[in-house]
């Protein structure tokens, strides 16, 4: 166990694989001999070469596609996207190429790519480098999605993910990546794809989370058991496919869902959850299940604002709280300060 | 090490032997062969989507055959090929049979594909075609991709791409020149202009008229071709081949084609500018091989009436044999999703 | 009334715009001299000439900008994706630019830009141009997301769209251009944006719909109506923001919620619905709500497949059927049929 | 007709008036001033990052004034600007005040974006700035865009996008400038060579030096100027406008510059080969200028020290009455996220 921060984590997971699999490579803008614009390459060029560690041009799209014709060819690329957003330019590449070749080729290719990309708000990046985004991605067979928690989830999905013989992408809470905390690394902790973790056991309500909300519901957890709430937090880590018989099997226990999620209240990627747990286990559902999640609007600027704009420990335990004590679904913040609906 | 075919499910239609098929290239006649036996399928496609038997959209390459099997022939088995959704032509070019592109075509079980993929994605890793890209542009960066693979691996082999004159204005097109560029990749951008996109004449799109210039933005090499002269395709890919293989980075070619179909389907073409159909179908390259290998005392004209009647023999029976294989059942369209599949891919209740 | 197909009541819908406001242009490939390569154009170039009505290169990206700085200025123009598949290499003009805008300006600019984009299976044209994906654009505020299901809501939705301050994105399920239907035009016949249609009245259940769909719900309507159960069919035409009110409002008389989509099993639109309605009427509900969608496949090409793969009015009667009997959420075909999960 | 200004909330912060602020720059002494003002407002936001007063992240462009006041002073009050997240200097040029810069980076409710945009997000309407973009090359389509509305409407106007030497790689750069020259824009692509993209020189990047040389690939006018000499500027963008305005088509400049700062906050620039800032710094454009304006004897000496005090001096003053501002409260978010709400868009429970 060390302790590192969340982009340290990042860093040794590449380098563990790179070491193992002569086949791993890493490209994307100034990972090379800067390493990395958050910090997520530090020394890798020093160590694996120019061959296999690379700076790109500005072209997104140019070398996403390098990602999918050299892991069909069978390297393991690591594709870094900054920022989410910039997919807008090349999302083509990972949904309708990389996630379509092992189809279209009758198995004969696979393309195990792995795409890295920043997300989500806390930085004062404002509406254009903020967005979570998993949307662009998550209707997508064919495409694994997964995001960290923290640093021991970036280390263990990390270390799968490139292992994993079809495209994946790494959706990393930019604003956890100095975030610090004790990692256990080697192949002991890689963290199978496609399962959720149980954060942290309870039986008053089943509280899904992803990438930065985890963290959060944990804190509002902690004051929750304070006044006797004890709430079951589970990490999603693969988005898609996400673990239905976790969430599901923590419904059943504890007869309550609540999601708490980066994205927004129209289209964020709680709405899938909430949904086939209750086409699937509605008679276990004791209260309506609800999400707390982001306003429709674009990520704001301003310090406070930002803030605001998404979940907070304290918002969120004050949520579950309202909801565990009346059975009823607490309004949004935005409805319940009044009058701010866009 | 990751192996990059996964697959254990063979597609007869393929069976043929395709890399056979590749090195009879190495002959004239075959070569004249192939071209005949591409515009035989085409025609056949073009009949069967008539009647209906055709399901969706095809996009023909009549008149483009002389760049398809000029390309083929100059390529080694292992070098790979990323094409378009316009990709019968260099399929078959590349050594897959017309039972396998037919059988695709028409959905078939056992189509290379599996029935899933259709005219637009003709795939045979066997010889070296990646599945055909629909998306214009989209075959570029995958092809450098592929060629960053080959050079890490320091492996003497190299990715070619083929598109058309319209997917010089789109941003892939750019990104993938620049990064090949300053990577100095062994992939070669063929680039065949056969003079329209869709149902717009190349003028109305593109404000300059020899595409190959824009390599310079790069400081790649690049060099313009007659696309409808076997000989003079070879020529040239040859060399550019060569070329990128030694590892002196990207390569650009243009070659100037025309085509003879429409964009797709029923497009009668009422765009074209009067004669310019009848102009560019004296310089049809199945003609003017044929004329060639005569003159050259290559062949007989007995000998290659013979030739053709049998290519049109072999490909009737093909369409016969796809016409009695199994359509696709529903199962298909789950197999190959995922290469590795999770066991949270469940596909619900 | 007159009869028209679905294409020429966008035609119709474009030409009405372009003839009472001069600003209304439109651009994209092959729109102007072959009329749109699904005829959706047809003769606007001849009436309205090639300063209003332009083909474009195959450069989806800066045409779809295109589409922003001039609506920007003060044009209001329509863009046609021919495939929704094709923003994949643009999305960021539509998603990370026009749907921001007016927020980033203060409100001094906005982008009444209307895009139109063919979606959804049923054409043969394979996994690369069959997709619907409109979860691509779902989570994007400031973006207006709408799906006609006819002749008749594609020429009232198109109108009021083109006559939007805000960007909108029509997406034009491609299966029904030729799809004939009669058509009242004229500004009445415009469909306000944010409402939706209850396409038939019934108490049995209430079975959204989108697109496609809406017509496939209804045929299946017929036939449970002769076996005595009468479904309730919302057409829910705006998508982003849908109309969270008539959709509760039936919900609480029939007392349940089944979504008919295009979609995929995994991040469909049908999701949000679902996840919305059982958050704010859960005491309304007396069974499980549930979707009925498309299995979490690439869309196949082969005829049969095809139409196997997205729901038909066989197996959406077959499902509704087996809902309300039993009062069971029915399994999906592909689970029904035996091991065909992906 | 559509009114291109919807707006109903004024932001107090750009009342010193932006059109007064442009039309001084007729003045050489005045431009001279501009530049200094840009280069102490950069200080000051380098200096709040530093004490935290700043969130997220800015990118100053020191070193890159001439370009800035060089362009402002030869386009109209009603032309209209794309610029980038390298923002700062363009929107001082253009006429918007210290004052409403400052507002905004420090998220004041009163900022020209009401504090939701900062520093990557300049935008005043008044002085024909666009939001500026935050992604790489989204500003020429959207500049390519604008100068269609212009024709369509035959207006006298142009559009001018800037961005950075990088933004040459990305396909928007391509795909807008292949559209501006098909349909004959009154766009001007004006890029700003500094040298850098992020923390990789050019050389990295790019295969070519001399960036306007892709113009040629759409068959674009273009010219290559010292971006360090406002002169030059002034003369090579004055050309160009007129050209462009003069409805030729669209044209693209290209300035070599160079960026003083690091990319963004606190990057020290530790990639830079030795001597190359020192070399560039010897042609700083605040220095090179007042040098200029001296030996043309357009100033004394006291002069310009003392505009440059009075400048200073009102940059300090600015941040004060910045820091005074209120910030930006919750409900700042909601505002102007549609121009047109519906019902629907009800915000949830
Ligand atoms: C990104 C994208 N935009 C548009 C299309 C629709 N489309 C298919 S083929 C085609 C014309 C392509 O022209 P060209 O590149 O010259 O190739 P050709 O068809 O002539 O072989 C277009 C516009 C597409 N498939 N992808
Ligand atoms: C599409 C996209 N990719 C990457 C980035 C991240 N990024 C921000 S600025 C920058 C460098 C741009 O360099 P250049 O165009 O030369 O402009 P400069 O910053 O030098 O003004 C990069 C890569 C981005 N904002 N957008
Ligand atoms: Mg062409
Ligand atoms: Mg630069």
């Amino acid at each position: 166990m060390t302790r590192m921060r969340m982009n340290q984590a990042i860093v040794a997971a590449i380098a563990d694989e790179m070491r193992t699999d002569p086949t791993v490579v890493m490209f994307g803008e100034d990972v090379a001999a800067a390493g990395g614009p958050f910090k997520t390459s530090v020394g890798l060029l020093e160590e694996f070469g120019p061959m296999r560690v690379r700076d790109t041009p500005i072209s997104e799209m140019a070398f996403t596609g390098a990602g999918v014709g050299s892991a069909a060819m069978g390297l393991r690329p690591i594709v870094e996207i900054m920022f989410m957003e910039f997919l807008g330019v090349a999302l083509d590449q990972l949904v309708t190429q990389a996630a379509k070749l092992h189809y279209l080729s009758r198995g004969a290719l696979s393309v195990p790519l792995t795409v890295r990309a920043s997300v989500g708000p806390g930085t004062g990046f404002a509406c254009q480098h903020s967005q979570t985004l998993e949307n662009w991605v998550t209707s997508t067979p064919g495409l694994v999605v997964v995001s960290p928690s923290g640093p021991q989830t970036a280390y263990g999905l990390l270390r799968s993910a490139i292992q994993h013989q079809d495209p994946v992408i790494v959706l990393e809470p930019r604003a956890y990546y100095g975030v610090r905390g004790e990692v256990h690394t080697g192949p002991d902790a890689m963290i199978p794809l496609g399962r959720a973790q149980i954060a942290r056991p309870g039986t008053a309500a089943t509280v899904v989370c992803l990438g930065r909300t985890t963290a959060v519901a944990l804190q509002a957890a902690d004051r929750l058991a304070e006044i006797g709430y004890d709430i079951e937090i589970i990490d999603l880590l693969t988005l898609v496919p996400w673990d239905v018989a976790a969430v599901a099997q923590s419904v059943r226990r504890t007869g309550r869902l609540v999601v708490v999620e980066d994205a927004p209240l129209t289209g964020g990627w709680g709405g899938d959850i909430v949904s086939r747990i209750v086409t699937e286990e509605f008679g276990a559902l004791v209260a309506a299940p609800f999400r707390i999640c982001t306003p429709d609007v674009p990520v704001p600027y301003g310090k406070d604002l930002e803030k605001r704009f998404a979940p907070q420990p304290d918002e969120v335990g004050r949520q579950i709280r309202s909801y565990l004590e009346t059975g009823e679904v607490p309004a949004h913040w935005w409805t319940r300060e009044g009058g701010m609906t866009a | 090490m990751t192996p990059n075919r996964t697959s254990d499910d063979q597609h007869p239609s393929g069976a043929a032997g395709g890399n056979q098929r590749r090195a009879a290239l190495r002959d004239p006649i075959a070569r004249y062969g192939r071209m005949l036996e591409i515009r035989a399928v085409e025609e056949e496609v073009f009949r069967l989507f008539a009647t209906g038997d055709i399901h969706g959209s095809t996009h023909l390459a009549e008149g483009q055959e002389a760049l398809a099997v000029g390309l083929a022939s100059v390529i080694r088995p292992d070098d790979v090929v990323c094409a378009t959704y316009r990709g019968h032509a260099v399929a078959l070019a590349l050594g897959m049979t017309p039972l396998s592109v037919i059988s695709e075509i028409l959905g078939r079980a056992d189509g290379p594909v599996g029935g899933v993929g259709g005219s637009m994605h003709m795939s045979d890793m066997e010889v070296g075609l990646l599945p055909t890209f629909a998306i214009v542009g989209a075959g570029l960066p995958v092809a450098t991709g592929a060629a960053y693979a080959f050079q890490v691996r320091a492996e003497d082999r190299i990715a070619v791409s083929i598109s058309g004159d319209g997917s010089t204005n789109i941003g892939a097109f750019h990104e993938s020149l620049n990064l090949a560029a300053i990577w100095k990749l062994p992939v070669l951008f063929v680039i065949d202009h056969n003079m329209y996109g869709e149902y717009s004449r190349w003028n109305v799109t593109t404000p300059l008229e020899d595409l190959y210039h824009r390599a310079d933005s790069y400081g790649i090499r690049s060099m313009m071709l007659d696309g409808m002269d076997i000989d003079a395709v070879r020529r040239g890919l040859g060399e550019a081949v060569d070329y990128v293989r030694s590892n002196n980075g990207p390569m650009l070619i243009e070659a100037k084609t025309y085509r003879f179909s429409g964009h797709s389907r029923a497009d009668t073409g009422p765009y074209r500018p009067e004669g310019e159909l009848e102009h560019w179908r004296e310089r049809d390259p199945v003609t003017v091989t044929r004329r060639l290998l005569l003159s050259q005392g290559l062949a007989t004209p007995t000998a290659l009436d013979q030739l053709e009647e049998q290519i049109r023999g072999e490909v009737a029976d093909a369409v016969s044999e796809a016409q009695r294989m199994q359509p696709a059942g529903p199962a298909a369209m789950f197999a190959h999703v995922w290469a590795e599949p999770l066991y949270s891919a469940d596909g619900g209740r």
